[in-house]
């Protein structure tokens, strides 16, 4: 069981983003595409804090004077998860406004039913 | 001597024409089971309706006419008739070509603004014969060129006149069997007379001729047959040397071509251009196509 | 004079014109006649000139040059004066038109633009000045609207097809040689190997060829001709076409050379004979379609394809005299085929755009000097001696029968009996036969229309009886080719194997002519009468029943028909459907479903990864 | 069918993400620009939170681009929610129970409080200005949720968001005109470590991004708010 | 002190004003992005003959690279950047009497992320940093693609967003790996590492990234959204869309298959794609009835053959590329532009509904006539120098496989031609039976036409102008070692 012991957060991480890849390639719903999408990116931010994670690491904070940084994580991914989630929230709110306004154009959330725009 | 010709060719080409013009009607009148007319009659008939008066449908009726009839002379100087062509370096025999279809172009003008229904059919039928017996023409034509490597008609009678003539040679016998059998239709006698059927369509381009310009008209008629014959004589037969000998190797012409096909009913257009298109043109193809791969 | 200069002269008046127009339309009326006729005057002294001068330093790094020869000359000279005529001609046919300015500001601008093909030193201008040229035309030619769209249309994409080759071509040998300057390529294509010159040869044919309408690249030429402003029908077809010619002696002579040029082939197939039997199929199809068309215009523009066979066969054949037939074609049919053009554009003008042959006729009775240069103008085109097209026409058959070529000899002499059966249609049916009673009050054409008629007829009869001052210039060019020389007499051409004197001719046809005009004056007088007292009697004939010329060659037409549909553009036809079927149905990938484009992102992917996993490319 | 399709194509593309994170063992030591950053940070930016120092010091101008970012979504989501046909008064909202509207009243400064705390002690403890705003704005949701009348003085949160963002580019701007001329530099004193005015501009920053983030998030609840009657 | 820093912070700075502006005065927010455009356009102009001598590698924050984030401005950058912010300044300009309805403060304001978010793309060395600056151009479109809110627009964006958003997170995996593999985000770093790696999670990481760009760089089966998008979307904004959006994506994926991955092994894949790409984008234009939607499947088309003729991989060729991109930048904004009140006055998108617009809008159908010439590649206008440099070098190249390639494109060009003089003709020679009044674009769009017809046609004349930025800048593509060397020192 090593394999699963060393990788399960890579496995985790890239479950959800299967997850959230099937969620957007089967659902017609909107709402549920765009669950899809955040459980996607959920899965990608996961992904960038393991890549950075050590074994039993700390935070890297040095909250205390003294604090030795030998078992501290590597604080790059986070900083960058720390970005994708503020963009991920800010794709989340636009696509829920586009929903928003889709329901109210077209009186329904099914994406099959908007194919006005095509060929 | 040339400038003597220059009076002389029209001259005989005008004599020697309308004496075809009552040969072929004595022809067709025994050949009919009648007498016919004397042989001289077309020769009264132009003086008789140069005496008559006749109406006019505007100056290009009267100039297509002249025109027509200025060209065929001028067509019959380029042909040595026994001798040397008064016009022998002026194009040869492309121009020649060219010059043939004035006679019938000015014709066309003239009938054309009479707008006369009947003139106008009657073009057209001549115009569809022409492209009709041009095709073997052209290529019986191109033929003898090629074969004798020139375009002049005078260098072609020399030629001959040095080995055999063309008709008894080789690849140019079968140009010569072409051009006998389309010879009718380029003379407009029968069975290719369909284009001034005098029933149908009261003698088609001539329909409004009357007075002098008929008499021109038939005068231009004896003097196409004139050339389409003396031009088998000069390309086909060697020439003459004198314009007696040239005179009677044109009567043997005549009469054959004529002999051959009189016997058939008149041709509707198409079925004309059908014939000339079929057995005329492989022949005269054929011809072509040795002279072309076999050469001289 | 200073060929920038010249070519400024071109491109700004073609621009100040149209802001004239937006001033004064009288004004701008005289500004474009007054530049085209700057034009002619510019290039004429120019004549006997040779220089070149580098104008633009380097677009690319590729210098681009002017250049003035015999051969550019005697194109310009012909592009500059039928443009002049033509717009003097427009004066009268564009009056009360709308986007009078558009039309005279493009049809100096393709004036301009033809000027700067034939005075380019290299390469790279050759093309942006054809180009140029190419869709100011396809603006021309669109200018109607209706039916003219659909032929501006074909002619964009085939012309577009054409350049495009070009473009390829020109680019192949910048590669290959580092210049574009026709001397130096020239130098370079020397020591080319022939299958390199044939592919560039090739390349460069499609877009003269295409230019040019020689079979199978004609099929926009009939529609464009025929629904393009008369005028510019007239340039289009007199000059604009023949654009295809000048680039075929550029490239054939100057270019590839002359002895490689006739050397060259695959196997024992020579390119110049293909050449020489595309020109034959050129001449023979076209004509035998033209015989029956019934648009006045459409007819002639068949007729044009044909005698643009008549110039390749010409200059393909590669003698002398073929050479100087085809170049010499080239100038004569741009005069008649320009005069002849006009002459429709005179009847179109006073029967507002009537051009059907079917329900014209008898208006020699209302326009009879039309109708003499008319026929003056058809004598040309058939070839009738003494008239141009004879002796150019004459040039070409005797080299093909001297050179043994009887079926290519056949195939131009066959083609003009064709060519006398549309003259004569296209002549009866508008000016003989019955006059219909809607055209009872018409007027004559205009002096603006028959001033330019009058100059182009005189010009066909002039090069007919005195062939030698053209022929005089051709020869020279030829000389530089590498031809040996003509023996050229004012009169025509001095030579063993059949000569040809025009002076002759026209003594003993005017001679002719005089004797019978007075044999026939002394037969009795005749009395002048309409149709209807000799017709039909005197009685009350119906007007507009009488009147044979619809359907003129119906016999002929039964016979043939089956045999003369145009192959090719019904091909191009189905080409232009299936592209569009192939987009239309390629653009239904585009669902409209977010899922399916989802799907195609996700695919994409999948299989770069797979790819790189089995076969690891990278 | 689709689902299908669509697991066999996941099951590539996981092969091949699989083969490549194979290349990345899990846990394994820090990268070289993680070590430095844990062993110079301090030094650089004069903050403790490694993280912080990492978010608005040396990658500031990422931190920036985010800020943008979000926005950007604010405003796209106005736009897009805006041209729906004006703003329409809420009314026949039933209103909230009594427990909600009265717990508001006493939480709804102290989230503030927090939020503010969080952001202003970005470079010292975990948290930042991104979590501070979020805490922010959720006070407002709160109000929302509890009195559904009320809304938030929307021009003021415009104001705050356009210039907590404009301080932002401003300070970055100085960085260009002083100190060390970079954009974006550290020109104010560092200060000593682990006390609250430490770390230069890493902590106005965080202000700003606080009251930005939070300003801004709470107009995206209010928007949506509006949007959802 | 001129830095490459300012492009993006006085913009940045600009456009958070904009809504404080707009609470003085409406009108006076539009004028904004004009004046950051034209600060934009000074300093790269500035900039432009330095950076062609050297680089300027501008490290934020003070901290050298890898470790701080790094703006590369070199001559693809600042020509990019130059490019971005004269369209863009145009396009501000014609939005002043476009742009009437609806919340205008927020359009320009979020207009002008837009094009801070481009310029970033276009400038940054640091990986993550292009995804942030990337998703600022994104998210800014989806919004403006919308801002109509018609069904067309809220649809298109819905659709716009979801690919897009799709292609941000596999761009973002990708992004992971590479940190992952490499340890460093510095676009020059990761490029010396390159070959530290085993090819298999390169290629991944690299596919990842491709596709995640690619989605907006509108390469082949990627570029649904495309169409849709730029037809639904204002015209002021097609134009910025096609003119920018799209190539600044395929710019940030050249950049990263040629710099950071150095992957000239798969360019010939590039080839075909770009190849695929052209003829279903020309193909598909063919068949439409919709004007503007043809327009977005020519941009399609025309990214083909940008991205045809950089992956060639010649200088010559990338001279083209990058040459094809300035025109078709300003060709396509132009056309969309002219279009835009072409449509605006018709009431239609229909092509047919065009007839007479010759008449009633003469100057703008002329500026729409320019667009398309120049678009097709005709002389005397920008396309044609432009479409001559790629067949050029294309030819250049030995080998049968580019010139039948080449045949390709030029057929591709043909069909171009024929759809667009198609419209031509419609607009000029189709006769319309109710003569309308003429009725022009407003003074001010149609001073933004002819700022493009200005620079199409004084461009086209004298391509020289801009070959020298041009080819440095194909160097500094191919060049890996230079860029390496130039940020990492």
């Amino acid at each position: 069981m090593s394999f699963l012991h060393d990788y399960v957060y890579y496995i985790g991480a890239f479950g959800l983003v299967a997850i959230g890849l099937l969620i957007i390639l089967v659902k017609r719903n909107l709402i549920k595409l765009i669950i899809g999408l955040s459980i996607l990116d959920t899965g990608v931010n996961m992904f960038l804090i393991s890549v950075g994670y050590i074994r039993r690491g700390t935070a890297p904070i040095f909250s205390r004077p003294g604090l030795e940084p030998d078992g501290m994580v590597d604080p790059v991914p986070q900083a960058l998860v720390l970005t994708a989630i503020v963009i991920g929230v800010a794709i989340l709110a636009l696509a829920l406004a586009l929903a928003v306004r889709f329901y109210k154009t077209y009186g329904t959330l099914d994406l099959r039913k908007a194919k006005e725009l095509r060929w | 001597m040339r400038i003597l010709w220059f009076v002389l060719s029209p001259l005989m080409a005008l004599a020697v024409g309308l004496f075809f013009l009552g040969l072929s009607r004595r022809f067709m009148a025994r050949i009919q089971w009648r007498v016919g007319p004397p042989l001289y009659q077309p020769l009264i008939d132009i003086l008789r309706q140069f005496t008559q008066k006749s109406v006019s449908h505007g100056p290009l009726f009267d100039l297509g006419v002249v025109l027509s009839l200025a060209s065929s002379f001028i067509v019959v100087l380029f042909m040595p008739l026994g001798g040397t062509a008064p016009l022998s370096s002026s194009g040869g025999l492309l121009a020649v070509l060219y010059l043939m279809l004035l006679g019938p172009l000015g014709i066309a003008l003239s009938g054309g603004e009479a707008a006369n229904p009947n003139v106008s059919i009657g073009i057209s039928r001549k115009l569809i014969l022409a492209v009709g017996y041009e095709v073997p023409f052209l290529m019986i034509v191109l033929a003898l060129m090629t074969y004798y490597g020139t375009i002049s008609i005078g260098e072609i009678v020399a030629a001959q006149r040095e080995s055999a003539s063309a008709i008894a040679s080789f690849p140019l016998v079968f140009s010569g069997i072409a051009y006998l059998l389309i010879l009718p239709a380029m003379l407009g006698v029968r069975p290719f007379e369909v284009v001034g059927a005098a029933q149908e369509i009261s003698s088609g381009p001539a329909a409004e001729y009357g007075g002098p310009y008929l008499a021109l008209a038939t005068i231009q008629h004896g003097l196409t047959m004139f050339i389409g014959i003396s031009l088998f004589v000069n390309l086909l037969w060697g020439g003459a040397s004198n314009p007696v000998v040239f005179f009677l190797k044109m009567l043997v012409v005549f009469a054959f071509g004529f002999w051959v096909n009189a016997a058939f009913p008149r041709l509707r257009v198409e079925q004309a251009v059908r014939y000339l298109w079929r057995w005329p043109t492989l022949i005269a193809f054929v011809g072509l196509i040795l002279v072309a791969t076999i050469g001289r | 004079m200073s060929l920038g200069l010249l070519l400024i002269v071109a491109f700004g008046g073609s621009l100040l014109t149209y802001l004239l127009g937006k001033v004064s339309a009288r004004t701008r009326d005289a500004f474009a006649v007054l530049i085209s006729l700057a034009l002619v005057v510019m290039v004429a002294s120019l004549y006997g000139k040779a220089f070149r001068v580098p104008f633009y330093g380097g677009f690319l790094g590729m210098p681009l040059v002017l250049r003035i020869d015999g051969l550019s000359w005697l194109f310009a000279i012909a592009a500059s004066v039928l443009g002049c005529l033509s717009v003097v001609f427009s004066l009268g046919y564009m009056k009360g038109k709308e986007r009078t300015s558009f039309y005279y500001s493009m049809l100096l601008l393709v004036i301009a633009a033809m000027l700067g093909v034939v005075l380019s030193g290299d390469l790279l201008s050759l093309f942006i000045f054809w180009e140029i040229m190419s869709w100011s035309t396809f603006l021309l030619i669109s200018y109607n609207g209706g039916p003219a769209l659909a032929a501006g249309m074909k002619y964009f994409v085939m012309s577009f097809v054409g350049s495009l080759a070009m473009l390829a071509g020109v680019l192949t040998l910048h590669g290959s040689f580092g210049t574009l300057e026709f001397t130096g390529v020239a130098a370079g294509m020397s020591s080319a190997s022939p299958g390199y010159v044939l592919a560039i040869l090739v390349l460069f044919g499609v877009a003269f060829g295409t230019k040019n309408a020689i079979w199978p690249f004609h099929a926009w030429l009939p529609p464009a001709h025929s629904e393009a402003p008369s005028p510019f029908s007239a340039v289009l077809s007199g000059i604009l076409i023949k654009m295809g010619v000048y680039g075929f002696l550029l490239l054939m002579f100057v270019i590839v050379g002359l002895r490689t040029f006739l050397s060259l082939g695959v196997g024992r197939i020579e390119f110049h004979t293909v050449l020489s039997i595309i020109g034959a199929i050129t001449i023979l199809l076209p004509t035998f379609i033209a015989i029956f068309q019934n648009d006045a215009k459409r007819l002639l523009a068949w007729s044009t394809v044909a005698q643009a066979g008549y110039i390749i066969l010409g200059i393909s054949f590669g003698t002398s005299l073929s050479v100087a037939g085809g170049m010499f074609h080239f100038l004569n049919h741009a005069v008649f085929k320009a005069l002849l053009f006009m002459v429709v554009g005179a009847v179109e003008y006073r029967t507002n755009g009537v051009r059907d042959l079917d329900s014209l006729g008898g208006l020699i009775k209302r326009m009879p000097v039309t109708f003499i240069v008319a026929v003056i103008g058809v004598c040309g085109l058939i070839g009738v001696p003494l008239t141009n097209g004879f002796v150019s026409k004459w040039l070409i058959y005797k080299t093909l029968i001297l050179e043994r070529s009887p079926f290519l000899a056949f195939a131009a002499l066959f083609g003009t009996w064709g060519t006398i059966l549309y003259s004569y249609k296209f002549l009866h049916n508008i000016f003989l036969g019955q006059l219909p009673q809607r055209y009872e009050d018409m007027e004559r054409a205009p002096f603006t229309m028959l001033l330019p008629m009058t100059i182009l007829s005189v010009v066909v009869v002039l090069f007919g009886v005195l062939p030698g001052i053209p022929l005089a210039v051709i020869d020279t060019i030829g000389v530089s080719f590498g031809f040996e020389s003509l023996h050229v007499t004012p009169w025509g051409i001095a030579s063993d194997t059949g000569a040809l004197n025009t002076v002759n001719m026209l003594v003993a046809a005017l001679v002719g002519l005089v004797v019978v005009w007075c044999v026939f004056r002394s037969g009795a007088r005749s009395v002048s009468v309409g149709q209807a007292d000799s017709y039909a009697a005197g009685a009350a004939v119906p007007r507009d029943k009488y009147q044979y010329s619809v359907r003129f060659y119906a016999p002929l037409r039964r016979m043939m028909a089956p045999y003369l549909k145009d192959f090719v553009d019904s091909f191009y036809m189905r080409l232009a459907g299936w592209v569009r079927g192939l987009g239309d149905g390629l653009r239904r990938i585009y669902t409209g479903y977010v899922g399916d484009y989802v799907m195609y992102i996700l695919v994409f992917l999948a299989v770069l990864i797979f790819v790189q996993i089995a076969w690891s490319p990278w | 069918m689709r689902a299908t399709v669509g697991l066999i194509l996941l099951a590539v593309i996981g092969v091949g993400v699989g083969i490549s994170l194979l290349a990345i063992p899990f846990g394994a030591p820090k990268t070289e620009i993680g070590d430095y950053y844990i062993e110079n940070a301090r030094e650089d930016t004069g903050a403790t939170n490694v993280v912080t120092s990492v978010v608005v010091g040396y990658r500031a101008f990422d931190t920036l681009g985010e800020v943008t970012v979000l926005f950007v979504a604010a405003l796209g989501l106005g736009a897009v929610l805006a041209t729906a046909g004006g703003k329409r008064g809420r009314s026949g909202v039933e209103p909230a129970s009594l427990i909600l509207s009265a717990g508001n009243i006493f939480l709804f400064p102290l989230i503030l409080l927090f939020g503010a705390y969080i952001f202003t002690h970005g470079h010292l403890t975990p948290g930042g200005g991104f979590q501070g705003g979020a805490v922010i704005a959720s006070a407002f949701l709160l109000v929302y949720l509890s009195s559904p009348g009320k809304r938030i003085n929307e021009s003021g949160a415009s104001l705050t968001e356009s210039v907590s963002g404009l301080v932002f580019v401003a300070i970055g701007l100085l960085g260009l005109t002083h100190g060390t001329h970079y954009f974006l530099a550290n020109f104010l004193p560092k200060g000593a470590l682990n006390t609250l005015f430490s770390a230069g501009i890493i902590p106005v920053i965080y202000c700003a991004i606080g009251l930005k983030v939070g300003s801004e998030l709470a107009g995206v609840v209010d928007n949506l708010m509006e949007e959802t009657e | 002190m001129v830095s490459p820093v300012l492009l993006l912070a006085v913009p940045l700075g600009l456009a958070l004003c904009v809504p404080l502006v707009g609470r003085v005065s409406r009108r006076a927010a539009g004028f904004v992005p004009v004046i950051a455009s034209l600060f934009n356009l000074v300093v790269s102009i500035r900039l432009l003959p330095t950076v062609l001598e050297e680089p300027i590698v501008a490290n934020l924050g003070g901290f050298p690279p890898p470790f701080g984030i790094t703006l590369f401005a070199g001559p693809v950058g600042m020509l990019l950047s130059a490019l971005i912010a004269l369209a863009g300044l145009v396009v501000s300009l014609y939005a002043l009497s476009y742009i009437k309805t609806g919340p205008t403060v927020r359009y320009h304001t979020l207009y002008m992320l837009l094009l801070v978010g481009a310029t970033g793309v276009v400038l940054t060395g640091d990986v993550f940093n292009l995804f942030v600056f990337f998703e600022i151009l994104c998210i800014s479109s989806y919004a403006l693609v919308a801002y109509v809110g018609d069904r067309a627009g809220i649809e298109a964006s819905v659709k716009y967003l979801i690919q897009g958003a799709l292609g941000s997170a596999l761009l973002l995996i990708g992004i992971g790996l590479l940190y992952g593999l490499f340890g460093t985000l510095n676009m020059a770093d990761i490029a010396a590492r390159i070959d530290s790696v085993d090819s298999v999670p390169v290629f991944v990481a690299m596919a990842l990234i491709v596709v995640g760009l690619g989605v907006e760089a509108a390469i082949f089966p990627l570029n649904a959204w495309l169409p849709d998008a730029h037809s639904s979307a204002p015209s002021s904004i097609s134009a910025i869309l096609s003119g920018i959006a799209i190539q600044v994506g395929l710019y940030a994926v050249v950049r990263m298959v040629f710099t950071v991955f150095g992957a000239s092994s798969v360019l010939l894949f590039f080839v075909f794609l770009g190849l695929l790409t052209l003829l279903i984008g020309e193909l598909c234009a063919f068949a439409q009835n919709n004007i503007k939607r043809m327009l977005a499947y020519s941009s399609i088309g025309q990214m083909g053959l940008i991205m045809f003729a950089l992956a060639i991989a010649t200088t010559g060729s990338v001279t083209g590329g990058l040459f094809q991109m300035v025109s078709h930048t300003l060709s396509k904004a132009l056309l969309f532009l002219a279009v835009g009140y072409m449509v605006y006055r018709s009431g239609s998108l229909e092509i047919s509904s065009l007839e007479g617009m010759g008449r009633r809008m003469p100057l703008t159908s002329f500026a729409f006539t320019i667009g398309v010439f120049s678009l097709v590649g005709l002389p005397p206008f920008i396309g044609f120098p432009s479409k001559l440099l790629i067949v050029r070098s294309a030819l250049a190249e030995q080998g049968v496989l580019l010139q039948v390639l080449i045949g390709l494109v030029l057929l591709a060009t043909v069909i171009e031609g024929a759809y667009f003089f198609r419209v031509i003709q419609t607009v000029y020679f189709k006769k319309e039976e109710g003569q309308e009044a003429r009725q022009d674009a407003p003074p001010m769009a149609l001073l933004s036409m002819f700022v493009f017809v200005a620079f199409i046609v004084v461009i086209g004349v004298y391509p020289n102008l801009i070959t020298d930025v041009l080819e440095s800048g194909a160097s500094e593509l191919l060049e890996r070692a230079n860029y390496i060397g130039s940020v990492l020192g």
